[in-house]
């Protein structure tokens, strides 16, 4: 496949679960089983078409967009459609297929009350549809539809299948992004009059930057940051994720952590900086210091959770926190950190998400003093696999979590973009407090680990019978732990597919 | 033989290999899996033998690195996979290698019947990598990787018992200790690795690249001074430092080879280690010099205090560590580059050896506590002579491997005080007292568990070959290993040339005025002071020569402890060796008494029982309290922050804005009566103010 | 004569409409205010023809009188009908009665 | 002041006085009555602008016929008699802004219109309306009797009996009115199992 001219593969890939999931629905409801398998090979297609896509990406120049389509859509607005990837989209686009495709199997055993597995998988291909979408969508207005596209049916995903809060919950969730994406929106629009070249085109929009007062580049930016500062979800935006979380499926909670949080900090690396360079760079001080704000804070909520899912939830603040790090840098190497964060936070808190929902089906509760520990003597495998991903959250070298993290501090310490001469002092206050914040992650990661799986078990599960790791969720999981060990040892699989795009990406900015 | 070297990185990777093969079939396996440990452990001791004799025997090498870019990170720069051997590398692979190949034979008597005695295997070998990691890293960075892998393994391992509580929150607080050190490193890696970014290299972290700009001048005051005390946080916890020494006494909640490998020998000596790697980097700075040595002298003496009060022999042993580790940093501290890492290898031997002696008497009696030992000389007589040799090298008797290099230290104190700082001094005196306190304490654990009667409830018997061998060659190289650097050894090939990298040669101490100090030069360990050539402060080297006033000193300490000791721990002796107990009743006993007792009541009594109660106290409760209490005050900050300010006041906010929305719509809503004769009327008045706005307007 | 006594009189029995209009419950009642208020227009109108186009050819005015008479009627006929369903169906025809339409 | 101004305010008195009887009368019968009276005042009114024609339309079509209409549409629909039947609780509201629009109205229109004086020669003859009518007007007339007979078919529609229907009121209602709509949060209750997962509800059916 000639990455130049095969833009229709890009097409097919994104649209192949938009087909599926009308085919789904075409299917009578009583066919259970035929349904979740039919939206096994879907994704799995998909996936496969995935695969061949990264393996014919040109490595060597994956600065520039490949795997093009720039066709006419609305002409009335001047929006294209427009489509492409780049060594920053590629990574991304690749994990949303490959975790759906292992949602898809997984949702073969395990479907939450009330079943309806039509409508579920339905729903998780048109989620699939939009979050790749939002990955390889080069034109402002498509961005934003794909970005919409994605709450629909995460809403109801929560809202039908969640726990017992779940109408909070997904109303909650549903309005808190779409206020955010109102922003952003506005912010499109002042950027489309600005620029006043008649394009939606991001490529175009970020050749032509800077443009506009300073004045102009400081609301934008602050419209686009409330739109994606939410999404990430960034202190003190946070509080949508650990109810959404909390209350979601499975299947919900690790698409959600797996790829919907991405999708705000891709926005800010692809869109927010190098369009308004100016505004980022007057931003970057304060979204530096919420960043940090919400590692050392997501640590310590999180030492103050007694639910499993929730606790889980809550780091994702801290580690996103280091993503935002990274952004807040304003040089390559942050930006290169930011993206590995996005990577690793994925597949790391998705597999945690995987065990967190396992651990409810076996012990029907996530509270962890219910739970009582002994799990390593109880169910072996599952508390090995457990301490594995959760060392590998904590950061440890040598598993896919460090990478992200140290890279980000390494590079705030010199910040990009005439940074480093104004708020020198400044950064590596927050280099120091963000180590702080992996000290604490460090303990309640460890803390969990003690409570949950050390000591013997008590009297209540002694007698019970709890299955360990059982087939279906080997095949889910195997992938995303090896994942895991793989990016910890070659982070080159990402550094060096990225490094090119960001050096490309840091041009516009100036930097 | 290039080739050699060539091959180090086999010696870290094996260990790698077998950690994996024991994890994945070491379960079916006859041994158990410990077999392939000790197998690819002894093919890496081969080779670490081969490379220090390569090493060795070329005089002062040249350090030997390859590396290649493993992966960008961004901006050009580039993480190196690299090896960076040199003399110190050799020293560290000889150590690392022997005493881990000790302690895999010793486990397999040790740890049998063990439910996860597999797991236990790989975990060792997952270590022993991880250390050999550490050592053999040309940049900062992947140092880093493999500091915090042996934190984790130490956690594994100190929580290997891991049903009890105790052993559970050991582990933690080891881990957690640990991982705030490391803030430091790493922090200190980045500031380090910042400033050497002026320097337009790509690899900012390597080693080398690094110790050249520091000593170019390349690097700013700010940028060493700030990065070496971050990264010295980080060595002050992993080599357990007052005050974050609190994790290494409860580490001993581990088997006790664990306790040998990691928390004696290797793990916790990696700090010393890496400061000496950055050596010339610290040399730019008094004021770092000035923190290490203080640290390092505080720790020495205190933490020696701490273990003339306990009862656990591990515990004894555990402080002695602390203290011995304070020997080492306070010696770095006063530009003992040399005297710092010999004592760091020939401690590893003896300690180890101490270490697995104790284990082999807590195998016999099941009990880690002295009061429940006595008596073990005669059963168990291998053990009583290696750990005598092990307390004896701990105790710095002369020609034992202990009294060279702690000699050593106090040499590079005396000589620093020659230039005039202050930490020299205390450097020296403190480490005689402290010196005294060893042997005391020494020799109270060597009484109480090898004199007097047999106070436990099993009848001990010697242990088996593969925990005796460990024991003896151990024992040898406790003395042996001393030689290296010793009026003995030569002068062309010796510890000082092995382990002195060019870089450390040709280190200066810019901080030292030429004029004022009267021109001479400081040695790194020996004492040849020799004239300086161009008046430059380079660190020389050479072989050290006799010191009998020194010697004169610590003999007579050594006598007083060893004596005092005995005069209060002895005293089971009469009934089982009347002789010997007759003559010191008879003549030093009725002549002595009086001073004995005023010793006993002014010096020991407020030495042992209130100073060192002090000390535990303070230990226990002020540290250990300010660690826990910072323990409990972030729980409490945590729920606190969760409950009040993200529930109530950032999500009350969030749900706030729905609520006060749907509280208005409620009061709107009323204006929709459904009366449309009230609409008709808002109507008119509308329309009533449009007119006058309409009017107000022309 | 004065023009601003035509005018003042539409004027008035536009506001007594209005009165009636918001005033009163009875549904024909309200209608009938409605009537008020349309003839009401009508005096404007012819006044005004009488100002512009006084004694001429153009008729517009009337025109639109005339135009307003019819669809009055025809108002007066459907609002009749509109009001006897309404009886039919509630049994009332006041107009606070029905308010179905509120929230 | 001319003759014509002494007849225009005598009509004037005498249509505003029963135009305010129309909405104040307690009695419904007298208010259709005061209508009849105002639309035939406003006749007069006609007459003294010199709009003969429309005066005549006027009479016929208002007092004539609408005024019918509603004294049947009154009897049909048997109101109560008596104030508290037939005003409601918005009177002051009414008043109010009533008033204000007169005063608003007025004062503008005698700062707009206050020296203007109407022509006093004869209006447009009848032929000429006719003409008009037929000539330059035929479209929007033949629209306008288009619209009275839908009217006249709508008002039939509606006002007619349907099959099946008593023709007395239905006491009852058909609507239940008064309800608040039905918004309870439990309507949208989506029906659930247990709610514990099942752990295998595919593969086992």
């Amino acid at each position: 496949m000639d990455p130049n001219t095969a833009g229709w593969a890009l097409v097919v890939a994104l649209f192949l679960p938009l087909v599926g999931a009308g085919a789904l629905a075409m299917m009578p409801s009583s066919m259970d089983r035929q349904i979740r398998r039919a939206a096994v090979v879907i994704t799995g297609v998909a996936f496969a078409l995935v695969a061949v896509i990264t393996a014919s990406f040109d490595f060597s120049r994956s600065g520039e967009l490949q795997f093009t389509t720039d066709a006419s859509w609305i002409s009335a607005i001047d929006a294209r459609f427009e489509l492409g990837m780049d060594g920053i989209s590629l990574p991304l686009f690749f994990l949303t297929y490959l975790l759906t495709f292992l949602c898809a199997i997984y949702t073969t055993k395990h479907l939450p009350s009330p079943g309806k597995p039509k409508a579920f998988l339905a729903l998780m291909l048109l989620l699939q549809t939009g979050m790749a979408g939002t990955f390889v969508a080069f034109d402002l207005v498509l961005f934003f539809i794909f970005w919409e596209l994605v709450l629909v049916p995460m809403f109801f995903m929560i809202g039908m299948w969640g726990g017992p809060r779940r109408d909070y919950a997904s109303v909650k969730f549903f309005l808190y992004t779409l206020f955010g994406s109102i922003f952003m929106l506005i912010a499109f629009l002042a950027i489309y009059f600005t620029a006043g070249a008649n394009t939606w085109s991001i490529q175009a929009l970020s050749e032509m930057a800077p443009f506009g007062s300073t004045t102009f580049q400081t609301w934008a930016f602050l419209g686009m940051f409330l739109g994606f500062a939410i999404k990430v979800p960034m202190w003190p935006f946070h509080t949508w994720l650990p109810d959404a979380h909390t209350e979601a499926p499975t299947v919900g909670s690790v698409l959600l952590a797996g790829v919907l949080l991405k999708m705000g900090t891709y926005g800010f690396v692809r869109i927010a900086l190098p369009i308004l360079p100016e505004g980022a760079v007057r931003f970057a001080p304060l979204i530096g210091v919420l960043a940090v704000i919400g590692i050392v804070y997501g640590a310590l909520c999180c030492l103050a959770q007694t639910d499993v899912k929730r606790l889980i939830a809550f780091s994702s603040v801290g580690h996103m926190g280091f993503v935002m790090l990274g952004i807040a840098a304003m040089n390559e190497a942050g930006i290169q950190a930011a993206l590995f964060g996005n990577i690793a936070h994925g597949i790391i808190t998705g597999m945690l998400f995987f065990l967190a929902g396992s651990l409810h089906e076996r012990y029907h509760t996530r509270e962890i003093a219910v739970i009582g520990g002994g799990m390593l003597k109880k169910i072996p495998r599952y508390g090995v696999l457990l301490t594995y991903v959760a060392v590998a959250s904590l950061g440890l070298p040598g598993l896919a979590g460090f990478w992200g993290e140290f890279t980000a501090m390494w590079a705030a310490i010199s910040p990009g973009l005439g940074l480093a001469d104004q708020y020198a002092g400044l950064y590596l206050g927050l280099v120091v407090f963000a180590a702080i914040g992996t000290v604490l992650t460090a303990g309640y990661f460890l803390w969990l680990l003690q409570r949950v799986n050390l000591g013997d078990p008590p009297e209540r599960w002694v007698n019970e019978q709890l299955d360990d790791v059982m087939t279906i969720e080997w095949v889910t999981w195997l992938p995303l732990l090896l994942l895991i060990l793989a990016l910890g040892i070659f982070p080159v699989l990402v550094f060096g597919v990225q490094d090119a795009a960001v050096t490309n990406l840091m041009g516009y900015l100036g930097g | 033989m290039e080739s050699l070297l060539e091959l180090a990185w086999v010696v870290t990777l094996l260990p790698l290999l077998s950690a994996a093969a024991i994890a994945a079939f070491g379960k079916q396996l006859p041994g158990k899996g410990s077999e392939l440990g000790i197998a690819a452990l002894a093919i890496t001791w081969l080779l670490s033998i081969g490379i220090a004799w390569q090493t060795f025997s070329a005089g002062t090498p040249e350090p030997f690195e390859r590396a290649f870019e493993w992966s960008p990170l961004g901006g050009g720069f580039i993480f190196e996979l690299g090896m960076l051997v040199d003399g110190l590398t050799a020293m560290m692979f000889l150590l690392v290698t022997t005493v881990s190949l000790m302690v895999h034979i010793y486990s397999r008597e040790y740890m049998k019947g063990e439910p996860r005695f597999t797991y236990f295997y790989a975990m060792l070998s997952l270590f022993t990598f991880s250390m050999l990691l550490l050592v053999i890293a040309n940049n900062t960075l992947l140092a880093v990787v493999g500091w915090e892998l042996v934190g984790l393994c130490s956690f594994l391992l100190i929580g290997f018992y891991w049903e009890d509580k105790s052993n559970q929150d050991a582990a933690n607080k080891a881990f957690l200790t640990t991982k705030f050190g490391d803030v430091g490193l790493i922090v200190g890696v980045i500031v380090l690795s910042a400033g050497m970014f002026g320097t337009g290299t790509s690899t900012p972290f390597n080693i080398q690249e690094t110790n050249a700009a520091a000593m170019a001048g390349e690097l700013s005051t700010g940028t060493i001074v700030l990065g070496m005390l971050l990264i010295f946080l980080g060595c002050v916890s992993k080599s357990g430092q007052m005050p974050l020494h609190v994790w290494l006494p409860d580490a001993m909640a581990g088997p006790t080879p664990v306790s040998a490998l990691i928390h004696a020998a290797t793990m916790v000596t990696a700090g010393i280690f890496l400061l000496a790697r950055l050596f010339p980097v610290l040399a730019q700075s008094a004021t770092v010099m000035a923190v290490i040595a203080i640290v390092g002298v505080i720790t020495l003496f205190f933490g020696g205090l701490l273990a003339l009060v306990q009862d656990d022999l591990k515990k004894v042993l555990a402080y002695s560590t602390v203290s011995q580790l304070g020997y080492m940093i306070a010696a770095i501290g006063v530009g003992g580059y040399t005297a710092s890492i010999f004592h760091l290898f020939t401690h590893g031997f003896f300690k180890a050896l101490l270490f697995l002696g104790a284990g082999s008497l807590i195998h016999a009696v099941h009990s880690n506590n002295m009061s429940d030992m006595g008596g073990m000389r005669k059963p168990m007589p291998h053990t009583f002579w290696t750990f005598i040799i092990g307390s004896l090298a701990l105790a710095g008797f002369p020609l034992t491997a202990g009294f060279f290099s702690k000699d050593e230290i106090l040499i590079a104190g005396d000589l620093w005080a020659g230039q005039g700082f202050m930490t020299g001094n205390l450097v020296y005196w403190v480490g005689l007292a402290a010196a005294f306190v060893t042997t005391f304490y020494m020799a109270r654990a060597c009484f109480l568990v090898f004199a007097g009667e047999n106070r436990s409830h099993h009848a001990p018997h010697e242990s088996g070959p593969q925990m005796v061998a460990p024991l003896m060659l151990l024992a040898v190289l406790s003395i042996a290993s001393g030689y290296l650097l010793s009026p003995f050894s030569s002068q062309e090939f010796n510890f000082e040339n092995w382990t002195a990298t060019p870089f450390v040669e040709d280190a200066t101490y810019p901080f030292i005025d030429a004029e004022a100090s009267g021109g001479g030069v400081l040695a790194a360990g020996g004492q040849s002071i020799m004239a300086a050539a161009d008046g430059e402060f380079t660190i020389l080297h050479g072989v050290p020569t006799w010191h009998f006033d020194l010697l004169a000193i610590v003999l007579v300490v050594f006598a007083a402890a060893v004596f005092l000791a005995y005069r209060f721990y002895g005293k089971g002796l009469p009934e089982r060796d009347p002789t010997l107990n007759m003559g010191a009743a008879t003549t030093v006993l009725v002549n002595k008494y009086g001073f004995d007792a005023f010793g006993y009541r002014y010096i020991v009594v407020p030495v042992r029982d209130t100073l060192a109660k002090w000390a535990t106290w303070s230990s226990n409760v002020v540290i250990d309290g300010m660690v826990a209490g910072a323990g409990r005050a972030t729980k409490n900050a945590a729920f606190a922050t969760y409950r009040v300010l993200d529930q109530r006041v950032i999500d009350g906010g969030v749900n706030g804005a729905a609520f006060s929305a749907a509280w208005w719509s409620d009061r709107l809503k009323r204006i929709q009566s459904g009366d449309v004769q009230r609409y008709a009327g808002a109507l008119v008045a509308g329309t009533i103010v449009l007119v006058l706005a309409i009017a107000a307007v022309r | 004569m004065s023009l601003i006594g035509p005018l003042l009189l539409a004027t008035f029995l536009f506001c007594v409409g209005v009165y009636g209009l918001i005033a009163r419950r009875n549904a024909v009642l309200v209608l009938i205010s409605v009537e008020l208020m349309l003839v009401s227009v009508n005096i404007n109108l012819v006044a005004f023809q009488n100002l512009l186009f006084p004694g001429a050819e153009a008729v517009h005015g009337q025109m639109f009188a005339l135009f307003i008479i019819a669809v009055a009627a025809a108002e007066a006929g459907v609002g009749l009908a509109i009001i006897f369903n309404l009886f039919r169906n509630r049994a009332t025809v006041n107009v606070d009665d029905v308010d179905l339409m509120r929230w | 002041m001319t003759g014509y101004d002494i007849v225009f305010i005598l009509v004037a008195l005498l249509t505003a006085g029963s135009a305010v009887l129309t909405v104040t009368s307690k009695n419904l019968f007298h208010a259709a009555l005061f209508l009849a009276v105002t639309l035939a005042g406003i006749a007069g009114v006609f007459l003294v602008l010199r709009a003969d024609f429309l005066a005549l339309v006027q009479l016929v079509v208002y007092v004539g016929s609408v005024a019918v209409l509603f004294l049947f549409g009154l009897m049909l629909t048997r109101a109560p008699i008596g104030r508290e039947a037939l005003d409601g609780q918005n009177r002051g509201l009414a008043l109010v802004v009533s008033g204000t629009l007169f005063v608003v109205l007025s004062s503008l229109i005698v700062s707009s219109f206050g020296g203007e004086r109407a022509a006093e020669v004869a209006g447009p003859g009848i032929e000429v309306i006719g003409i008009a009518i037929f000539a330059d007007w035929v479209l929007p007339f033949e629209l306008l009797s288009m619209m009275l007979l839908a009217a006249l078919i709508g008002a039939i529609l509606l006002a007619r009996r349907e099959d099946g229907e008593s023709g007395e009121p239905d006491d009852e209602g058909r609507i239940e009115f008064g309800d608040e709509p039905s918004t309870e949060a439990g309507a949208h209750e989506l029906p659930r199992g247990d709610s514990q997962p099942e752990l295998t509800s595919g593969g086992d059916r």
